[in-house]
């Protein structure tokens, strides 16, 4: 066993380095692995309730077809048009953090903010109608189709998952506006713009959970 | 051999004011370079971190064995005469509870894991250290939910929290659920920043083949912490969503299946069983060599098997729906992978033992613990073999059999290898000795006590004897006592470490480096270590456990 | 000696390439998903039988692997990212598949039973 | 003394000593391995105890010749008690043909039993000797688990579904009935005993007391109360389908599936009639659901097995002959 002395961290390393890592790169190394790790865990989140979708709609698919009529796909279809734009700004900003664009970076970053709000405000507007039209699982559900139980499951599925996924969008948006922040303020540059990168890897995975939902929600035959 | 300039200690901007330097070496430790509450509560020391980990699994495991205690007194009788039916369910739900997401999964990860992978890896900290301390915090948010439901009045469905019941128990469900949901988060944290850590951040030199065994069984166990955790979390979420919302994903009254949440929960829980045991065997791989100072034998198989048993465990979670109404063919696929898991732990078995033979043995406290782990865990494991064989587990399923199955790998596999790891890596972990006559003497009771509790219990299974029984028929009473006499035993066998560990911090001898003489580079360094872990970085030159031999056989 | 102090590290070192795609890659990208968003909605509409699912989810793969490689930078990245995205993708199907066969084979080997019902084998 | 401390279960059915002799084969691979490690663990410990802290043991790296022999020895075990043990697990899944048919209801905390016959009993179950008996059972409420140590058989009782389990008692006695699965206070408190009777007793038994006339009737006459003749005739003027001969076949739904007539099918048509609607027929049949209770369910169900196919449909299978008819079936 040998040893050298520790790294030291003399004047002209970089200020966003932490006292842990050696170089900027394998700290951007570790946090990107780090979140990539985070999404597996999120795919697994999710993939319990695509397994019950999965079983539900095998023991129930003619149920199911009934209940997903009573959603709008073109809604549906919109708000996917929607993410993926904001998809699209989310990958503009991380590009322009990478160039070292913060003004730049900051306007696409309130342009997905922008987008994610849409989404949200269509999903607020769709759950209100579902209210209304007592598709809402529990006592107040009503169903004048055949397939009643079937339609309760479809519909508590359907607010578990678009829901939960939702709830991940209204996590992200805060997220992305203090990026957005840090971004007008200077604070990334070409070297150091790790968080905008991983607020940009949550963010298109909330898209990807939409990619899937949309089809098998608003879209049964 | 480069010998740098003394370090100067790093510092972020606004972040905390740097350690002292470190001339000073043998005064300054990451205990005494600070003092103050708002110093531990706000550390990101992943070795400070580690003691509030101790010091808050200490107190759930106390509270899950007041539990037990009174679970044992009851069933001192046939007749449910000590508490309520009412009562008595909400305790063996608690303790499973506290026991299995407060103590166990926690516990050597959380501990020992978080102390040591930094120091055995030769890096400053973990690669995020204030994911650490968050992850820490959201266990304690967990823990408080749960005893929040426990004050308001307890949880009575069970750990398993198996539907329709856990939907139409009138105890705090949402709570303790909530609880579970938070702490598993706490988990998938702590093994996510293990996974990194572990690949980003090995010592030069430090290749993959050479890490220390305890390094790979935590590997593998975060693999399971970061995989299989979540799929819990949202069924738990679901869970709570059907008692709020009357969603009726589970009920079939509203058309929902309850096997579908049995799938759901075992596709975590049993994993989770290897969560709780795979760093206990890490840590008894580390002390079977340091107390025979010599070279593991079989590494390579070793390192292997904990991968082996992290990725099959996920394939077998159906050997718990054997009678639940899961198609027999189904059943006997996932009856047929529980029998493949045995072969990598059977490989460990007998690696450790192979590396006892012709070794040094010294027999002291960790060594004694080592071989109360590998008798007991074999005895468990090989009930493990009778539970997954369909025929046999159709008559002992639900029954004290199973009990006693996973109290002797979980109480006698993984508590005796975490106190075997805690006596071991005391010395480093607080500078100071345990009294080792003590320790001794409560190895010895805990290995007495627990085999008189929880070996008449495999009897108890198979006469028919089921678990979760408030009141039983009278001919199994003189088990049942022998049971209760053995707990009563085995809980000053853990009262004792718990005392003496305590006095040793204040008054216990001061310890060396490297008292035991191992191998592994928190050796290397001071007792209890410097804030920085190292005052140079360390190379790594050879392979682990290179402990100089005699002669080099090759068999 | 600069290079000895690095920690060791996995085959590849830099996991995450500097790697800048050019905007019209992000274009391109996007306008597929806008085509496949269309071809989803459009196949849904006509009935194909079986088909209809498979394709709808075939479709969603292929979107989301666009966004996986292009937006997530995957494309540009390291083995182990990689591996984790790997990983992720395997246990979900792993999940989904080993509870489904459950399900499956209730009814497959039972010709009275259905799925969600307790089977029995009976020689009748 | 051994009174006082039992080691071994009573054996009572057919299974049972199947199921011993994997477990006394169990324990002694259990025993052989586990004394073997003992020893040599606890023997190296001591015997290559440290003398003095300079010894230097040697460096033993491995040995694929012994890495093979404890995979492959223990491989061997596990794939030879694999196919024991499955042998046995789906002897327990197969029901006879022919076996005699009890109905069981599971609700928080009491098990009830009907018997074709009539006879329905609380917290007991009357079976005879030597004869195979299918119980179908289902829960009220929550998962429940009937479970008779002595014959090592155990079955989870779910709401909403029928599940079914066999057995043929070996030796007349009372044993316990335990519920196995938690359901909630009083879990310890579902139990019960079955009682096995050399099958005279028990035809006396049966003779004694069947209150409400068989379980069929009972059926028939929740069938005329619940006016499920005005859809349902013989006659097939009613808006329903006739039900004569349906237990038992297949059915063509209306979207071109088939499915078996078994009681899961006919419990489910009469609970949610839309779930599965049969070919030709308009889903007009309300539900009745939260109107039956499960036993009025098996009642029904008992009922609609006799009845008898016109010419056309396929046969039902010989249901509703008591004891009698089981035992002439073996
Ligand atoms: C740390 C915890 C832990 C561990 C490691 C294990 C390990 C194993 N478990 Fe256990 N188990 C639990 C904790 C654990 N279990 C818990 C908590 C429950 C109950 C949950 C509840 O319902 O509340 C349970 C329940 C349980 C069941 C369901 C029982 C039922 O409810 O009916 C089954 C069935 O297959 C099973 C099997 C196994 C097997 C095959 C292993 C194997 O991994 C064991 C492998 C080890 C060995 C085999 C020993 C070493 C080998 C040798 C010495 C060589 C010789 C070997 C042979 C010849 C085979 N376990
Ligand atoms: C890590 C897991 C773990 C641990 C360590 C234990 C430890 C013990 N368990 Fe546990 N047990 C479970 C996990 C665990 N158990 C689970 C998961 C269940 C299933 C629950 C369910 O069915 O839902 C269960 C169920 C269970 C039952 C079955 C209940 C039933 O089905 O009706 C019994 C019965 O004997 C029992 C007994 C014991 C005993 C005697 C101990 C002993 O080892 C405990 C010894 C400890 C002490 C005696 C405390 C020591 C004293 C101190 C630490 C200090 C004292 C405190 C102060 C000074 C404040 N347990
Ligand atoms: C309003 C008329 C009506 C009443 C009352 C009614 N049914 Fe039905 N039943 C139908 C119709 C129509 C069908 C066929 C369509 C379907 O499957 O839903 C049917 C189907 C069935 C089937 C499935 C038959 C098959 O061939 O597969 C069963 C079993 C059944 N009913 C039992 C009952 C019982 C028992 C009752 C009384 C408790 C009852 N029905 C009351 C109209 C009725
Ligand atoms: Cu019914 Cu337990
Ligand atoms: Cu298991």
């Amino acid at each position: 066993m040998s040893e050298t002395a520790l790294p030291a961290h003399d004047a002209a390393h970089h200020p966003r380095l932490a006292h842990h890592f050696t170089d900027l790169t394998s700290q951007k190394d570790a946090s990107s692995l780090g979140m990539w790790l985070f999404l597996a865990q999120e795919i697994m989140f999710f993939g319990g309730l695509f397994l019950a979708y999965t079983v539900y709609r095998a023991l129930y698919s003619p149920g199911f077809a009934e209940a997903s009529h009573h959603l709008d796909w073109k809604l549906g279809a919109f708000n996917t048009v929607v993410l993926i734009g904001s998809s699209l700004t989310m990958a503009m900003g991380v590009h322009a953090a990478a160039l070292g664009h913060n003004r730049t970076t900051a306007g696409y970053l309130l342009a997905t903010i922008a987008l994610g709000g849409v989404f949200l405000g269509v999903k607020v507007v769709e759950y209100g109608d579902k209210f209304r039209h007592h598709l809402v699982p529990g006592a107040h559900f009503q169903w004048d189709g055949l397939h009643t139980r079937a339609a309760e499951i479809f519909y508590s599925l359907y607010f578990a998952m678009t829901g939960l996924h939702a709830l991940h969008m209204v996590i992200g948006i805060p997220i992305l506006a203090w990026m957005a922040w840090m971004a007008w303020r200077g604070r990334f540059s070409r070297e150091y713009h790790t968080p905008v990168e991983m607020t940009g890897l949550y963010w298109h995975f909330v898209d990807i959970v939409w990619i899937f939902l949309f089809p098998l929600l608003y879209l049964i035959a | 051999m480069s010998a740098g300039p003394e370090p100067v200690p790093a510092r972020r901007p606004g972040g905390p004011p740097p350690p002292p330097p470190v001339e000073r070496r043998d005064k300054a430790n990451y205990l005494n370079v600070s003092f103050g509450v708002k110093s531990w509560l706000l550390t990101t020391d992943h070795k400070r971190i580690a003691l509030l980990y101790l010091a808050s699994i200490s107190l759930m495991f106390a509270l899950g064995g007041l539990f037990a205690v009174a679970i044992r007194l009851e069933l001192l009788t046939p007749g449910g005469d000590l508490v309520q039916s009412e009562t008595y369910n909400k305790l063996f739900t608690m303790h499973g509870i506290v026991m299995v997401f407060f103590f166990l999964i926690p516990s050597i990860p959380a501990v020992l894991g978080n102390f040591l992978i930094p120091i055995m890896i030769g890096a400053r900290d973990l690669a995020f250290p204030r994911l650490n301390l968050a992850s820490w915090y959201v266990y304690m948010i967990g823990a408080a939910f749960t005893l929040y439901a426990l004050i308001s009045g307890g949880v009575d469905t069970g750990w398993t929290f198996y539907t329709p019941y856990s939907i139409v128990s009138n105890t705090h469900v949402v709570a303790a659920a909530v609880g579970i949901f938070v702490t598993g988060f706490s988990s998938i944290l702590t093994g996510l920043n293990f996974i990194v850590t572990i690949h980003k951040m090995r010592a030069p030199g430090l290749t993959w083949f050479r890490l220390p065994l305890f390094v790979w069984a935590h590997y593998a166990t975060s693999l399971i912490m970061v995989l299989g955790t979540p799929v819990v979390a949202v069924t738990i979420l679901m869970v709570a969503a059907e008692r709020i919302l009357h969603l009726g994903l589970f009920d079939p009254r509203l058309g929902g299946d309850p096997v579908l949440f049995q799938h759901l929960f075992w596709f975590y829980s049993h994993p989770a069983v290897y969560i709780m045991i795979l760093p206990s065997m890490g840590v008894i791989s580390e002390l079977v060599t340091a107390m025979s100072r010599k070279r593991i034998f079989g590494y390579g198989v070793i390192a292997m098997s904990s991968l082996a048993i992290a990725m099959l465990g996920f394939l077998v979670w159906g050997h718990h729906l054997f009678v639940s109404g899961q198609s027999a063919y189904a059943g006997m696929v996932f009856s047929l992978l529980s029998f493949m898991v045995a072969i990598p732990s059977a490989i460990k078995v007998f690696n450790w033992t192979a590396t006892l033979y012709k070794g040094s043995v010294a027999l002291q406290t960790p060594l004694l613990y080592t071989v109360g782990f590998i008798g007991l865990f074999t005895i468990g494991g090989l009930t493990g073999i009778f539970l997954a064989a369909t025929g046999l587990d159709v008559h002992v399923h639900d029954t004290y059999f199973v009990i006693a199955h996973f109290h002797y790998i979980m109480v006698g596999g993984a508590i005796m290898g975490y106190l075997g790891g805690l006596h071991f890596w005391w010395p480093k972990i607080t500078g100071r000795m345990y009294p080792e006559w003590w320790a001794r003497v409560s190895a010895a009771t805990v290995f007495l006590g627990f085999n008189l509790t929880f070996f008449p219990q495999f009897v108890l299974g198979y006469l028919g004897m089921p678990r979760r029984y408030h009141a039983y028929a009278e001919e199994f009473q003189v088990l049942n006592v022998m049971s209760s006499a053995g707990a009563s035993i085995l809980g000053v066998g853990y009262l004792l470490p718990m005392l003496y560990f305590g006095w040793s911090m204040r008054y216990g001898k001061k310890a060396p480096a490297n008292p035991w003489g191992a191998k592994g580079l928190e050796w290397e360094t001071d007792s209890p270590p410097i804030p920085e872990n190292f005052a140079r970085q360390p190379h790594v030159t050879e392979e682990a456990y290179a402990y100089a031999p005699s002669e080099v056989v090759v068999v | 000696m600069a290079h000895e102090l690095e920690p060791t590290q996995d085959a590849e070192q830099h996991e995450y390439s500097e790697h800048v795609v050019p905007v019209g890659v992000y274009l391109a990208v996007f306008a597929a998903l806008l085509v496949l968003t269309g071809v989803t909605v459009w196949t849904a509409h006509i009935d194909l039988g079986a088909v209809n699912t498979p394709l709808a989810l075939a479709i969603a793969v292929t979107k989301a692997t666009l966004v996986i490689l292009f937006f997530m930078h995957v494309k540009y990245s390291g083995k182990l990212v990689r591996l984790a995205v790997a990983a992720g993708i395997f246990w979900l199907f792993h999940l989904i598949v080993g509870t489904a066969a459950d399900y499956a084979s209730r009814s497959r080997v039972n010709p009275a039973g259905r799925p969600g019902e307790t089977m029995v084998l009976e020689d009748r | 003394m051994f009174r006082e401390l039992p080691l071994w279960p009573d054996q009572a059915s057919t299974m049972a000593g199947r199921v011993d002799a994997l477990y006394v084969f169990l324990l002694a691979i259990g025993t052989f391995f586990s004394v073997l490690i003992a020893v040599l663990v606890v023997g190296f410990a001591v015997r290559f105890r440290r003398r003095s802290e300079d010894e230097r043991p040697p460096a033993i790296l491995g040995s694929t010749a012994l890495e093979l022999t404890w995979s492959l020895i223990p491989l061997g075990i596990v794939l030879f008690v694999f196919v024991w043990a499955t042998e046995i697990f789906f002897a327990m899944n197969r029901v006879p043909p022919g076996a005699m048919e009890i109905y069981v209801v599971g609700k928080r905390w009491m098990w009830k039993t009907q018997h074709l016959t009539g006879q329905r009993e609380i917290n007991e179950l009357h079976v005879p000797v030597g004869v195979p008996v299918k119980l179908t059972m289902t829960s009220e409420d929550v998962i429940h688990s009937f479970y008779v140590p002595a014959f090592r058989m155990k079955k989870d009782v779910l709401p909403g579904r029928y599940s079914t389990m066999w057995f043929e008692a070996t030796r007349p006695g009372r044993y316990h009935l335990f519920c196995a699965e938690y359901c909630g206070t009083k879990h310890s408190g579902m139990i019960g005993s079955v009682v096995v009777m050399e099958p005279a007793a028990f035809q006396a038994w049966l003779a004694g007391g069947a209150a409400g006339g068989s379980l069929s009737a009972a059926g028939e006459r929740r069938f005329a109360e619940l006016g499920c003749q005005t859809c349902h005739r013989a006659d097939s003027a009613g808006r329903g389908p006739v039900l004569d001969g349906l237990f038992g076949g297949t059915v063509r739904l209306a979207n071109g599936a088939t499915v078996q007539a078994d009681e899961t099918y006919v419990r489910e048509s009469i609970v949610n009639p839309a779930a599965k609607v049969v070919a030709g027929y308009q889903p007009i049949m309300p539900t009745y659901q939260g109107l039956v209770s499960e036993e009025g369910l098996m009642q029904l169900i008992a009922y609609i097995q006799t009845l008898k196919a016109p010419a056309g449909r396929a046969t039902p299978p010989a249901a509703g002959a008591g004891a009698s008819a089981a035992e002439g079936a073996r």
